[in-house]
């Protein structure tokens, strides 16, 4: 706690400051000022100083004030006294000193710790960056692997992260704005609302757009990218696979456009696939072969020079019969005919002929630039998706095929091409640490230098019977996992045989119950917790659910060395400089207050692994000797933050020099941002280990009575329908899907009332988007009170907006609003929950990454007359 | 409106590899190929001093346990008698089926992170710490 | 002198940065705007244009609210062309609610804050300050400006969109761009003279 | 829910409509605006009509109804307690002008009307001081008949006031509204010497010259092609305030009266033309308040927005 008490005086002896911290309204973490006047925050301005951000903010940034001053903040702990818990059960909580709560949880914990530690669940939100470092070494020193981050990862992220991870060694992926002609998005925001460096990329569009980049945005809902697009492109909700398929082939096979020499160089387009469409390895080394057209004969990929490399032709290999994969990719493209993907779509096959043909000319494949004195390939096209695309069954292949328009004509990780976020770092000039690079990895594919945990994309681990309560051992290409709460999770573990179950949750600030699907199903998963404990700033829906509600400190409170590192998450992509700032405590916490980083320090002192805590800082902060945390130490998160950043930055730039500078930039080289040329990796157009590993997994679930689709496991990409698309009942005739909302960010921010407000005066944020034709054939009204129900029955209430901005079979609502807590009264009633409209079983995710599928078939049902 | 730098686009079909030096940062990068087909093998003796964090700790009978591996060591080595002592379930957290080293376990020898299980230990008592880092992270 | 602002609506995004730094700046209460973004839309499905549109003071060079304004708590500074209120002199009698063709100004009529149960310190700070039962409107941010800064909506503006400078000046950026990117100001008809410009989307 | 928060909620609601109505003026406390209006208007026709046909009681009426209308204004203002400072902006301001006419006005009266009314006081009616208090009285009370019609037509928010019929109108108003005065007084203190015949047929010309007016202003909203003038129009026909419209200025204001007046009712006895005189004025309200509520910003339509 020693750092508040310096903040404390430092509230009272300063009267007059700006103090360069880092915003955390959303997980974009722009670096922000703070001015405090006689220990009043008075303004948040972004800090010009930084990378990170540009001393601009979004509305959220600026707004952050009144969440901090929120008179609904908890200031004490409490302790629910009413043993019930569900959704009508009331905690009746009181308050408790923080000597009672943390004996409390230390007790339960030493004992989980001893029997299992592997009934502990460590929960956090997506919405604190600065929260995955303490939470997750907590959850490593403690000894679970039970780790999930609520909605995030099911919704967003364990398809675009995965992939953007084993195509550009990055957790996300963004048109090089500065060279870009010609961007493509599906489903995505980038630049225009919510996300990854939001505000720094909401400048680099604006000038992208300014410069003349043309934009085609595919999205079921025109609004945020597709309102600036050149052009909005609606589809069906969900088929963004179909058209990117049919571009592919249209690219391919009509058009003949394609980057031969990239596909030979950097990608598994030569290798040799057999009829058993695996690899045709050496015998002896085991390495995949190609043809070498110069000697006529199959070779291991890394004896033969990429030039000589067959894309194309039949061969025979000691008798197997084989072609490359990017034959056989071309090939497997022909049957996505444009006709086909409109029948799918919705999106005329000229408009996507038209597309392709687009695409493929602005490409200019085989151009060269030069930029800083560097000749580098120039390839200004990028085809972007993220969260709406890849949030279905299909999640995988929808990601998979629109990233295939970007190797197929070479633009990845070049000039004005789809760049990963700062996939190779070089290292700080001074110190060389926070050195990352790409590099090659089994079959000479890449693997990705840095990642946000350590399942790590490529190489894929080996599936085996899980042990881990989100499967994610069995299914090896998940991230987060729906089944810690899905309605189906003790059938999972019962067939699995998963030795314990979850007693004991560590919630931080995740509102789970309306960050994932449908409040029922993971209330009921939350009851059966024995023991919950959550760091709140107020009592969410979710905290409802804990024996004890622990105060945190907010982001004006707090303290981050690592505001914006890994830089592969949140710090803009291209040109221009890394940049590391740190968050740093502008008020004292109020009441009894604490920062959580340092209330699970005290929790490893008193369950008594201190020294495992220290060991696992040590580790996932890469702290070396003479900074090392030793043995049993009791350090404060302050020193532990000031290890880290003399361990990364010298001895001169401790805590005490970021607080007093905020942060250390430094210049990026061509060779970092336009890595791929430098770098000699290969990356999968043909995903040869899909069918292993679908195989090896079958071969676990199925005599355990779980069919694996193994359609789901090809190593080429298709079209697989969503539940919705299958949905035959009459009546249900629209798919209801969700989009992030430029004023909030996931629940949170509904209850900070300046952006309530401004919610308010937008026409859509707490509405339900509905095509007007559509809407006036069924005789409903602008600002009708509707139910939308879904398939299983399940619904949601709001008032209808009537708009010409969206696809005709669709209804677009703004993700997790309509709160009903009455810890957040702001929040509470405003906006439609759309979270409630989705099921959360195996039936409901994809076979391959366990991402939610996100849409459903829905039907409109009036509350009321029309008004 | 034409970009800016269109115009220093040079036409003709320029091969990826005859643009850069693939070389320039290649020399400085540690071939990590390399490391899924190594396999460590040991041969006289060297002690070393084994401190378990976290995951590994609960699974294995002991804490700290100081081993004796025969010379010229390997972190592979190491890795391979504590297998034999803790069992095949402590085993199966550190290395995977190839033998690689899994991606969560964090190797420290005397302080220093290692990622290549080739790595030698020379120097007697040395410390070697080891820790399960939680692999899942989503957003 | 005279200070005018250019919006290019080609950048703006509509993330609300500049109402809320607007609020943050200014510490205006509750239904009191000075900066504001409207949405609307244009054409029919799928040829739909989706607009954004921030709207503030337009600091007119003829401002009617300050010819119908009966005590001069409404005024326009010489030196600048900045259409400010002296809310020392507002009687509250709103004709320059009614005056304004661009519909920028409000009531203050009540002190209130934004959490129901109490105002916050910074609304102790920033909103108690200002009066009640006056007409309040955006001034361009006179003191930051007069401090050498831009107004804050400018200077926070994520995409860039928002310019400031002087008119009189033909070599401004502001000039410049008008010129340049054919600018135009809002309800040109009813002829009051904006200074407030906006770039084709 | 408090009166503050539901003007909050009220105002969230206005401000994401395409057509905003104001209601600055006209609800809540900005009603008294309207009485404010709508005294001083028939004050200023009822001190007219009294110089005219030199009927004292009318004259007190016309002074009394000023005070109350200059009471009702100050109940409106935000910041009544400042009132004085609306003088300074004359040059420009026809709030200031109007206000400068009341405080003629009432000064004036107070100066010429005492004598007539009340003994051994120390001037005359016919003195200087009687002149001065004349002349004050005379101008103010041509300043409010005149001022009013002009604040609105000033109001460039909104289209549906700015017509230039509306200073025609207003005075039309003061004139039926004076009229309705003497009528009401007529009962209480005896017809004036012209007597009543005159003034009803009075009350009936400028009664028709009203309608006119009036029709040709909502024609002129109409035609005018401006989409919130028209839509101004149809709240008061069809839209939230045509009850008022229908019942008060209709039924009220012309139906009732012309009942009156054909004598069916009742014999045209002077409590009759009272009663006429009443409905009318009451109709006037009527007739402003409408119009102030239906008033509908001019919107910031979007669609001005030019493409590249």
């Amino acid at each position: 706690m020693n750092m508040i008490n310096v903040v404390n005086t430092a509230a009272r002896a300063i009267d007059d400051v700006w103090l360069p911290s880092s915003c955390s309204l959303c997980y974009g973490t722009c670096s922000i000022l703070a001015h405090r006047v006689d220990g009043v925050v008075v303004k948040i301005e972004g800090n010009p100083e930084s990378a990170v951000g540009k001393g601009r903010l979004c509305g959220k940034g600026v707004s952050g004030i009144m969440t901090h001053y929120d008179p609904n903040r908890l200031t004490h702990p409490l302790r629910r006294t009413n043993p019930k818990k569900g959704l009508n059960e009331d905690p009746q909580w009181k308050e408790i000193s923080w000597d009672e709560a943390l004996d409390e949880i230390s007790a339960v914990l030493k004992q989980v710790r001893a029997e299992d530690p592997r009934k502990l669940v460590v929960q956090r939100t997506t919405t604190v960056t600065a929260s995955r470092v303490p939470f997750q070494t907590f959850a490593a020193a403690f000894g679970t692997p039970n780790f999930s981050v609520s909605g995030g990862g099911q919704h967003c992220g364990n398809g675009a992260h995965l992939i953007s991870g084993i195509m550009h060694a990055s957790w996300s992926i963004v048109p090089d704005f500065e060279y870009c002609n010609y961007a493509i998005y599906f489903g995505a925001s980038k630049g225009h609302a919510a996300g990854h460096a939001s505000c720094s990329n909401m400048g680099k569009a604006a000038d992208a757009r300014a410069r003349g980049m043309k934009m085609v945005v595919v999205d079921p809902i025109c609004n945020f990218a597709a309102a600036k697009a050149t052009e909005w492109v609606p589809l069906r909700v969900g088929t963004d696979a179909a058209l990117a398929l049919a571009m592919c082939n249209v690219m391919v096979n009509e058009l003949g456009i394609y980057d031969g020499a990239y596909l030979q160089a950097k990608t598994n387009a030569p290798y040799l696939i057999g009829p058993d469409k695996l690899y045709v390895r050496d015998p002896g080394n085991k390495e995949p072969l190609v043809w070498d057209t110069r000697s006529h004969c199959a070779r291991p990929f890394n004896e033969v020079a990429a030039a000589d490399m067959a894309l194309e032709g039949e061969f025979n290999v000691d008798g197997t019969l084989c072609r490359p994969s990017f034959h056989c990719l071309r090939d497997h493209l022909r049957k996505f005919t444009p006709e086909w993907a409109e029948e799918i779509s919705t999106i005329g096959s000229a408009t996507i002929r038209r597309l392709a043909k687009e695409f493929g000319t602005e490409a200019r494949v085989g151009s060269t630039i030069v930029v800083d004195g560097v000749t580098l390939p120039y390839r200004p096209v990028a085809a972007i998706a993220f969260r709406g695309s890849q949030g279905h069954m299909n999640s995988v292949y929808n990601f998979y095929a629109v990233d295939l328009l970007n190797h197929l004509v070479g633009a990845a990780d070049v000039v004005g091409s789809c760049l990963g976020f700062n996939p190779a770092c070089h290292g700080h000039p001074d110190t060389g640490k926070m050195r990352y690079i790409p590099s090659a990895g089994p079959d000479g594919l890449m693997v990705t230098g840095m990642w946000m945990g350590y399942h790590y994309p490529y190489p894929p681990s080996e599936p085996r019977l899980p042990t881990n309560l989100g499967l994610q051992d069995l299914f090896v290409l998940g991230m987060t996992s729906p089944f810690l709460d899905s309605t189906d999770r003790e059938d999972m573990w019962q067939r699995f045989d998963v030795p314990y179950r979850p007693e004991v949750m560590v919630n931080f600030g995740a509102n789970l119950i309306m960050s994932i699907a449908n409040k029922e199903t993971v209330a009921a998963s939350l009851a059966k917790y024995k023991f919950m404990v959550s760091f709140d700033l107020f009592l969410t829906e979710t905290s409802s659910f804990a024996d004890i509600v622990l105060p945190d400190c907010s982001y004006l409170q707090s303290l981050d060395s690592r505001s914006n590192f890994p830089f592969i998450f949140s710090l803009p992509a291209g040109t221009g400089e890394w940049c590391w700032p740190i968050r740093q405590p502008v008020l004292p916490p109020d009441g009894e207050q604490r920062n959580c980083a340092d209330v699970l320090l005290e929790i490893a002192d008193r369950v008594g692994f201190r020294a495992d805590l220290n060991a696992a800082y040590n580790a996932s902060l890469n702290i070396q000797a003479p900074h090392r945390l030793e043995g049993e130490t009791r350090y404060s998160y302050a020193q532990i933050c000031d290890a880290e950043l003399k361990n990364n930055f010298g001895d001169e730039r401790g805590l005490d020099w970021f607080k007093e500078n905020g942060l250390v930039k430094w210049k990026k080289t061509p060779a970092e941002v336009y890595w791929r040329p430098f770098v000699d990796v290969r990356v999968p157009i043909y995903w040869e280990f899909m069918l292993p590993i679908g195989n090896k997994i079958a071969a676990i679930a199925e005599p355990r009575g779980l069919k694996i689709p193994m359609e789901y496991y090809q190593p080429m990409p298709d079209f697989l329908p969503c539940t919705s698309h299958c949905c035959k009942k009459s009546d249900f005739d629209f798919y209801a899907f969700y989009y992030r909302d430029i004023v909030h960010t996931n629940s949170f921010t509904m209850e900070n009332p300046w952006l309530d407000e401004a919610a308010r005066l937008d026409p859509f944020s707490y509405t339900i988007a509905i095509n007007a034709a559509q809407a006036r054939k069924r005789e409903l009204h602008d600002g009708q009170l509707v139910w939308i129900e879904s398939e299983a029955g399940r619904k949601v209430k709001g008032r209808l907006k009537l708009t010409e901005a969206i696809h005709p079979e669709g209804i677009g609502i703004a993700a997790m609003c309509g709160h009903w807590s009455d810890g957040m009264p702001v929040a509470k009633g405003k906006g439609v929950f759309f979270n409630e409209l989705l099921e959360l079983d195996w039936d409901h995710v994809s076979p391959v990454n366990n991402n939610l599928d996100l849409c459903a078939k829905v039907r409109i049902v009036p509350v009321e007359a029309a008004p | 409106m034409m970009p800016k730098h269109s115009s220093e686009a040079a036409p003709g079909n320029v091969r990826w590899d005859d643009v850069v030096d693939a070389t320039l940062v290649q020399s400085s990068v540690m071939p990590v190929v390399q490391r899924w087909r190594d396999r460590g093998r040991p041969a006289s003796d060297v002690r070393v001093h084994v401190r378990l964090f976290g995951a590994l700790a609960s699974v294995a009978a002991e804490q700290a346990l100081d081993l004796v591996v025969a010379k010229p060591a390997t972190v592979a080595a190491v890795v391979a008698a504590l297998g034999e002592r803790l069992g095949e379930a402590f085993l199966a957290r550190v290395i995977d089926e190839s033998g690689a080293k899994q991606r969560c376990c964090r190797l420290f020898v005397a302080g220093a992170p290692i990622e290549d299980l080739r790595t030698p230990i020379d120097t007697d008592s040395i410390e070697i710490e080891m820790i399960l880092l939680v692999a899942i992270e989503g957003g | 002198m005279k200070w005018g602002m250019v919006i290019d609506l080609k950048r703006c995004i509509g993330c609300y940065g500049c109402q809320l730094s607007c609020k943050a700046e200014n510490g205006t209460p509750p239904g009191v705007y000075y900066a504001r973004v409207l949405k609307a839309e244009e054409g029919q499905y799928p040829t739909v244009r989706n607009l954004f549109l921030p709207v503030l003071c337009n600091h007119c060079e003829d401002p009617p609210c300050v010819s119908a304004c009966p005590t001069g708590a409404s005024f326009k500074w010489e030196e600048d062309g900045i259409v400010d209120i002296n809310h020392d002199l507002c009687v509250g009698c709103r004709s320059c609610m009614m005056a304004c063709p661009y519909t920028n100004r409000y009531f203050n009529d009540q002190a209130s804050h934004y959490h129901p149960q109490s105002a916050t310190p910074y609304e102790a700070a920033r909103t108690a300050s200002h009066q009640t039962n006056v007409v309040m409107k955006c001034n361009f941010c006179r003191d930051r400006v007069r401090g050498g800064k831009p107004p804050a909506c400018v200077a926070n503006c994520p995409t860039v969109a928002r310019v400031f400078g002087d008119l009189d000046d033909p070599t401004s950026d502001v000039s410049r761009l008008i010129k340049e990117r054919g600018g135009f100001t809002l309800h040109p008809e009813v002829g009051t003279g904006p200074s407030v410009y906006y770039l084709p989307a | 829910m408090t009166e503050i928060s539901a003007k909050y909620e009220q105002l969230i609601q206005d401000l994401r409509r395409d057509f905003r109505p104001q209601r600055e003026w006209g609800e809540g406390r900005g009603v008294f605006l309207v009485i404010g209006h709508f005294l001083v208007g028939i004050a200023a026709g009822a001190w007219l009509f009294g110089l005219i046909f030199n009927y004292v009681p009318g004259l007190v009426a016309g002074f009394l109804l000023a005070g109350g209308g200059g009471i009702a204004h100050l109940a409106f203002l935000g910041r009544p307690e400042r009132f004085w400072k609306m003088v300074r902006h004359v040059r420009t301001a026809w709030i200031s002008r109007g206000f400068v006419g009341l405080t003629l006005f009432l000064v004036g009266a107070m100066l010429y009307l005492p004598p007539l009314v009340l003994t051994s006081l120390p001037w005359t009616a016919d003195s200087a001081v009687g002149y001065l208090g004349w002349g004050m009285a005379a101008v103010g009370m041509v300043v409010l008949i005149v001022y009013m019609g002009f604040v609105y037509t000033a109001s460039k928010g909104i289209p549906f006031w700015s017509s230039p019929l509306h200073p025609v109108l207003y005075m039309a108003y003061a004139l039926r509204g004076g009229i309705a005065a003497l009528l009401v007084t007529m009962a209480l203190f005896g017809s004036p010497s012209a007597g009543a015949s005159s003034l009803i047929t009075i009350w009936i010309v400028v009664t028709a010259a009203v309608i006119v007016l009036f029709a040709l202003e909502i024609q002129g909203a109409l035609t005018s092609g401006n989409p919130a003038a028209r839509r101004s129009v149809r709240e008061m026909l069809t839209g939230r305030i045509a009850v008022y419209f229908y019942g008060g200025t209709l039924l009220i204001g012309l139906v009732v009266p012309l009942a009156l007046l054909s004598g069916h009712i009742a014999p045209l006895g002077v409590g009759v033309l009272a009663a006429i005189g009443l409905f009318s004025a009451l109709g006037d309200f009527f007739m402003k308040y409408t119009t102030i509520r239906a008033g509908i910003y001019l919107p910031l339509r979007p669609s001005q927005i030019r493409y590249r």
